[in-house]
């Protein structure tokens, strides 16, 4: 009872100091606090609900105890790191983003391929991970090459169509300025319509961000050498080392935000002229 | 009278017509029917010759603009460039165009923006940068070639897309109400400015504006549009000399022109 | 049509091709085991026929979705169409509560700054969270307090449908230029004027795209929450199964069912889309 | 009539025949039960399902029972309707192995989620390290089929005589083409199958009664299988909802796992159970379990049940 | 003398002022340094007077007027609009705004753009289509009530954005240079309108525009401003009276205010 009150406590302070700095002006100070006070607000009324209900820690362990595991289990961690995110995720990212961006480039130029590879594309692209994965075990072998190809899959689209999209985006007013220009193909997609599609490119590399990371983990599921974040999830699972299984969560969702931060970083520098980064 | 006026502009510039269009109509489908933007134009422009649009609002000044310089194309007649297709002279790089709205790409600076063209047509980098602070001065930018549009006033963004056109040599200039965010010293300023540019470069130029003073002031030649459907009511050929200094715009030949404009102009209201 | 024909012409050579290619090693094994030599004829014909190829011919899988969905009864366990109807109805809900919740915290993030601040990274942090790995957990707890059923598969469903639309109407919904904002202070519009008026119709084109996305991830969220059901029934089912037997035609066949589902679902709201978009003059 | 839930380690198939068999012939309704019957699969682990309160008895294999009562699951033994382990590895001989002597530096697949427990004991008792060094052997995590061994990625799968085993002979290669090594004759066999409730509801003698009842109508419901295997498997084919088994891989299944329930009365075995406890207490380094369980099975509900 | 100026002006409308800036001061932060919009700019405008704005584009005008709107807010100085600042005076809905560009909605026609704030401010339908159809033959644009935005020239947007401002009814006016891209004849057209409408409203304007003949025939005051730091160099008091025919353009009084105009705009130029 004490710590459902605790929990209750945590949340209502959480709430009221973040709604303070929020009417703040704004900083980068308070623009990294309230959301971290956010989540130790999360975490403390998990550890209470937790401890007050007495949940069991084969079902939900408290933080505190994932925790502990995460301290004492660092090389573990730090090996499933490297075999899921460096060599799965991070190649797969690459070569699925940059063989997308080119074959983009093609169907743009290509209006053939335009109108037959584009619905095709989306077809594909609709085809779950979950069938895609183990087929690509059984194709790539169980090492990190076939987790790579899952990946390649999964961002593959997303970013193509994305990037499609993005070429198309110039207003009429600033490609009829290059056409009196008479600029050539290339002088238009170096000067315009890159430029111009770079929300849209960004747009597509941050989806990609948070579905390589998911991609890489669950191939693993299908078939993996003894180490990997999705090989020691479902691992652990099966023995009940719930408290493991949340300290890999815990290390997704850390390389995966930032991954996805470092890709918003970028974005900021590069598109700063977009009305949506100028304002906010 | 109109139809003596047309003869008389055709047959003037009979030895070089750059622009020369011969019974244009053009057609926009809209979700509520047709609209009848331009009906029967034919006009004939000389080479060196200042030719000035003026009319109502809608009437198809930027339609007729647009088809020179293959933007838009004719439903029907016939429109050529130098004696070629206008897309062959837009492939010649034969004309700078400035656009109604500014439009400058925001991701370049002003400086980036005026320089675009001049990479494209390859211009070397020592050129570019002599050329970029050169029509910079001319509209009175310069110290902002580093900002980015969005921090630039609608008259100062204005400026910069007509340096843009300005940076390169294109023999036509196409200039869309070019000087429409302006006041009217920086206005006469400019006016004067490129009177000389076009005295010293015998460029051809269209110029849309509604200013009459303006179009009296800078043309060998004035045509008046009228709308629904846009077509020419009257060409003016001006009888000011080429020399024209500010103080010409109180002479009574000066005033006597613009008065027929006006007459032409509110003729073409009347229709309405 | 016809660059579709072409293209699509185009995979299915590939994919003959291919199928050859990764069948043979399979094909040339059981030849040196049984010491018979191979031709090329033999080969072909063994490589597009095996009972479990590494990659399925089209014609078999072709073969398959025609026995599974037009020659058995819509109410039979083996029928396609049974299980696509399973999966369809947990897509379905999923995405409308994903839908829902995405468009409610999209809203709050756009209208409360401390939502704005404070949401935003954890809403992009649960999506890095492999979902396969907690699907399993939610279905327990879930159960554990009584919900079991449609309700479940839709939560994961809903779980990863939600965030492409957060991601897609926060943007959506600040797309309007400052001057447009600007005009709406001048009017002293309140909030939910300037929210119906001007926000909202401006972030249609983003909405779309994110009921698009939005829709496919629902698909995906159904199939997974299949897995830890007990594979009972389902598209996620037939997956799991085909898998577990080693039987690539019927994975193959589950699986283009499942995007055929998908681009039918997709091509619907694009055709919502267009209608709408129309309505707006703004296509 | 009374509820019960029964989580099964796997999908629906004739290694749960006897459950299905009793739901179906009416063995469940004639105790005035109503008993639900709910499938595994490979994300589905049945002590958390059992922890979770999502079922109130579970098939499961002892290693993994007992590793989770070392987690703090108090989980019990009420029956054991499995007598022998049907596990192997299954090698192809083209790979080079024919004894347990050739295992240094081959592939070899094994399954996880709680499945791992017997090879790693065997492998101590091999003193083979698994860490993939160059005496050692290298673990790969099996998927859920036998594709590993078919495309030549591991020397040796895990198999179950009933069912992945026969997928290797279906997919072409002959019984000549491998060798097998059976949990049972290494001596490292360990219980399977058993059914295991928590002990804090089993201190509720009404509880206690519904196994009882639950326990002798599934134990008929297993004889019942072993003496009409077909019936049995066709039953099992009713009730699975994915439509994806096969009538012959099925009814030959129930006859190999007629093989392993047969010796088998319901009770468990105290020796079998000694050697379980023996066989994971001694995995060298990394036991499975780290000390000597205490009741972690007991004889009140079959006792009860079947005299 | 301008300091003898701002007081005049201070004075004369002691009674009622409705906006009153005091010491004003706005600067931007910029990617290479703070630009300096506006400095020092002290104003008073009484009830039912018609201020012009004039100045060098990039003077400050747009900032000021976006100042007395609630659009920007002053980095240091005061300013009231009806006595209250200018948030409650958008509250109150007291003054309507064009902007510079048109900014319709791409989404609405042009009927549905003015109706816009209608709707917002809660008129009735009936209320709402008679207003619409008013305006809308105000600024000549009846016919076009169910095109879409996109497809009407420059013009007709800026009178159909100047349409949706009076359409309802706000006791200030704020328009930013409203007839920049109109023709002469529709200019003088829609002076004379908003000349007849303010006499029979009594509304407020503040105006800003290039013209130096369109600001003295409208304005009982014009504002002179001058560029970087932007402020305000002189405050001119009409002397024409209420009633102003077309042809008072020619009147010696009028040429007479138009040159100090000129004059005050040529010495903020030459400042630069
Ligand atoms: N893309 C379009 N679709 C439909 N109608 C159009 C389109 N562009 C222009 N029009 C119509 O064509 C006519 C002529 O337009 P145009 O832009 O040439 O006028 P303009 O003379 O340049 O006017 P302004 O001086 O206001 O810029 C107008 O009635 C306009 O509504
Ligand atoms: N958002 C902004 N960021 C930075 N600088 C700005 C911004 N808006 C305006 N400025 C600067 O402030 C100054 C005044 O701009 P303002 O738009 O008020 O001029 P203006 O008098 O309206 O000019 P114009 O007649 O050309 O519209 C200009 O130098 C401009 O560069
Ligand atoms: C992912 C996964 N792989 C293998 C097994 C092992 N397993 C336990 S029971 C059973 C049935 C035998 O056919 C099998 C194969 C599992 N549980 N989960
Ligand atoms: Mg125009
Ligand atoms: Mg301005």
């Amino acid at each position: 009872m004490i710590w459902l009150i605790f929990a209750f406590g945590v949340w209502g302070l959480g709430w009221w100091v973040n709604t303070r700095l929020a009417a703040a002006p704004r900083t980068r100070v308070t623009g990294l606090v309230v959301p971290l006070i956010f989540g130790i607000t999360l975490i403390a009324i998990w550890e209470g609900v937790v401890r007050g209900l007495e949940i069991s820690p084969v079902l939900l362990p408290a933080p505190s105890m994932i925790a502990a595991r995460f301290v004492a289990s660092t090389d573990i961690l730090w090996e499933d790191f490297v075999q899921t995110v460096i060599k799965g995720a991070l190649s797969g990212y690459v070569l699925g983003c940059g063989s997308a961006f080119l074959v983009a480039i093609l169907v743009d130029r290509y209006d053939f391929l335009r109108q037959g590879l584009l619905p095709v594309g989306n077809f594909v692209a609709a085809l779950p991970v979950i069938g895609m994965a183990p087929i690509l075990v059984m194709w790539f072998g169980f090492d990190w090459q076939s987790k790579a190809a899952v990946v390649v899959v999964m961002v593959f689209f997303p970013m193509l169509v994305n990037t499609v999209q993005g070429l198309a985006d110039s207003s009429a007013m600033q490609r009829d300025l290059m056409r009196t220009y008479a600029a050539g193909y290339w002088a238009t997609l170096l000067k315009l319509r890159l430029p111009a599609a770079m929300p849209f490119i960004f747009n597509g590399l941050k989806i990609a961000s948070t579905l390589a990371l998911i991609g890489a983990i669950v191939a693993e599921f299908f078939g993996s050498p003894i180490r990997g974040m999705g090989f020691r999830i479902s691992t652990s699972v099966g023995q009940l080392a719930l408290d493991l299984v949340w300290a890999e969560i815990v290390v997704a969702a850390v390389v995966g935000s930032a991954f996805y931060g470092i890709v918003a970083l970028v974005e900021r520098a590069v598109t700063f002229w977009h009305p949506s980064q100028r304002h906010s | 009278m109109i139809v003596e006026q047309l003869k008389d502009a055709t047959e003037f510039h009979r030895v070089e017509p750059v622009i020369s269009a011969k019974n244009l109509d053009l057609t926009f489908q809209t979700n509520d029917g047709p609209v009848h933007a331009l009906k029967d134009v034919s006009l004939q422009i000389g080479k060196g010759e200042f030719v000035s649009f003026i009319g109502p609002s809608g009437c198809g000044k930027t339609t007729f603009l647009r088809c020179m310089a293959d933007l838009e194309h004719p439903t029907s007649g016939e429109i050529t460039v130098n004696g070629v297709s206008p897309e062959e002279a837009r492939k010649a790089r034969s004309y700078g165009y400035v656009f109604q709205a500014a439009g400058l790409y925001p991701w370049r600076t002003i400086g980036g923006n005026i320089r675009l063209p001049l990479e494209i047509m390859g211009y070397s980098k020592h050129d570019q940068a002599e050329r970029v602070a050169r029509v910079l001065e001319l509209v009175e930018l310069a110290g902002f070639e580093k900002k980015y549009p969005w921090q630039l006033s609608g008259g100062m963004q204005q400026r910069a897309s007509i340096a843009r056109a300005l940076a390169f040599d294109a023999d036509i200039l196409l200039m869309d109400e070019p000087f429409g965010a302006l006041d009217e010293i920086v206005r006469d300023h400019l006016n004067e400015q490129l009177l000389s540019l076009w005295a010293r470069t015998e460029k051809t130029i269209a110029f849309v504006t509604h200013s009459i003073p303006e179009a009296v002031y800078l043309s060998t030649k004035i045509v008046v549009m009228s709308p629904r459907p846009g077509r020419i009511t009257d060409v003016i050929e001006s009888p000011l000399p080429k020399e024209r200094p500010l103080d010409i715009r109180d002479t009574p030949e000066f005033l006597e022109v613009a008065h027929r404009v006006r007459e032409g102009l509110r003729a073409g209201h009347l229709d309405d | 049509m016809l660059p579709v024909l072409t293209v699509v012409a185009g995979i299915f050579v590939i994919w003959y091709l291919a199928s050859i290619w990764l069948n043979a090693a399979w094909a040339y094994d059981k030849a040196t085991r049984s010491g018979e030599e191979l031709g090329v004829v033999a080969l072909v014909a063994d490589t597009w026929s095996q009972e479990k190829p590494k990659l399925p011919a089209p014609h078999q899988v072709g073969v398959e979705i025609w026995d599974t969905t037009i020659e058995k009864k819509i109410t039979s366990k083996r029928s396609l169409i049974y299980h696509s109807w399973i999966t369809l109805s947990a897509t379905l809900l999923g995405f409308a509560l994903g839908t829902g919740l995405g468009i409610a915290l999209a809203v709050g993030i756009v209208y409360n700054r401390t939502m704005d601040m404070s949401v935003m990274p954890w809403v992009i942090a649960s999506q890095t969270i492999p979902i396969l790995a907690i699907a399993p957990m939610i279905i327990v707890v879930l159960n554990a307090v009584g919900i079991s059923g449609l309700l479940p598969k839709a939560m994961i469903s809903m779980y990863l449908s939600f965030f492409p639309v957060v991601v897609g109407m926060v943007k959506g919904l600040r797309s309007p230029d400052a001057m447009q904002l600007d005009q709406m202070r001048t009017w002293n519009a309140s909030p939910s004027q300037t929210f119906w008026r001007l926000r909202l119709p401006s972030s249609m084109p983003y909405l779309f795209t994110s009921l698009k996305i939005g829709m496919a991830a629902s698909l995906v969220g159904a199939i997974v929450g299949e897995l830890p059901t007990g594979a009972v029934a389902g598209l996620g089912a037939r997956l799991l199964a085909g898998s577990y037997y080693g039987q690539t035609i019927q994975i193959w066949s589950a699986l283009i069912m499942a995007a055929a589902l998908a681009a039918a679902l997709v091509a619907i709201i694009g055709l919502l889309q267009r209608v709408t978009l129309r309505r707006m003059g703004m296509a | 009539a009374d509820d019960v839930t029964l989580q099964l380690k796997w999908v629906t198939q004739a290694q749960f025949a006897g459950y299905y068999v009793a739901l179906d012939k009416g063995f469940y309704e004639e105790e005035d039960l109503d008993v639900t019957i709910n499938p595994g699969g490979p994300d589905i682990a049945p002590t958390q399902v059992l922890a979770g309160g999502g079922a109130d008895v579970t098939v499961e294999w002892m290693p993994a029972a007992l590793a989770a009562r070392e987690k703090g699951l108090n989980m019990v033994n009420i029956a054991q309707p499995f007598k022998s382990s049907g596990m192997m590895l299954t090698c192809r001989k083209d790979a080079g192995v024919t004894s347990t002597d050739d295992f240094a530096g081959k592939t070899l697949g094994v399954w996880f989620f709680g499945n791992e427990f017997p090879f790693l004991s065997w492998m101590s008792k091999l003193d083979i390290p698994t860490d993939g060094s160059d005496n050692g052997v290298t673990v790969l995590k099996q998927g859920f089929n036998v594709d590993p061994l078919l495309q030549g990625q591991a020397a040796c799968v895990s198999t179950m005589t009933y069912n992945e085993y026969w997928q290797v002979i279906d997919a072409g290669l002959t019984p000549d083409d491998l060798t097998v090594f059976k949990y049972e004759d290494q001596g490292v066999a360990t219980l399977e199958d058993g059914l295991y409730a928590l002990e804090e509801n089993l201190e509720d003698p009404a509880f206690q009664d519904k196994m009882v009842r639950f326990v002798r109508a599934s134990m008929k419901g297993w004889k019942y299988a072993e003496e009409n295997p077909d019936e049995a498997a066709e039953i099992v084919l009713d009730n699975d909802a994915s439509g994806a088994q096969t009538e012959e891989h099925q009814k030959r299944m129930m006859g190999e796992i007629a093989k392993l329930t047969a010796g088998s009365n319901g009770a468990l075995d105290p020796a079998d159970y000694e050697r379980t406890v023996a066989s994971l207490l001694s995995g060298g380094s990394d036991p499975v379990i780290t000390k000597e369980p205490e009741g972690a099975w007991t004889h009140d509900i079959t006792d009860a049940a079947l005299n």
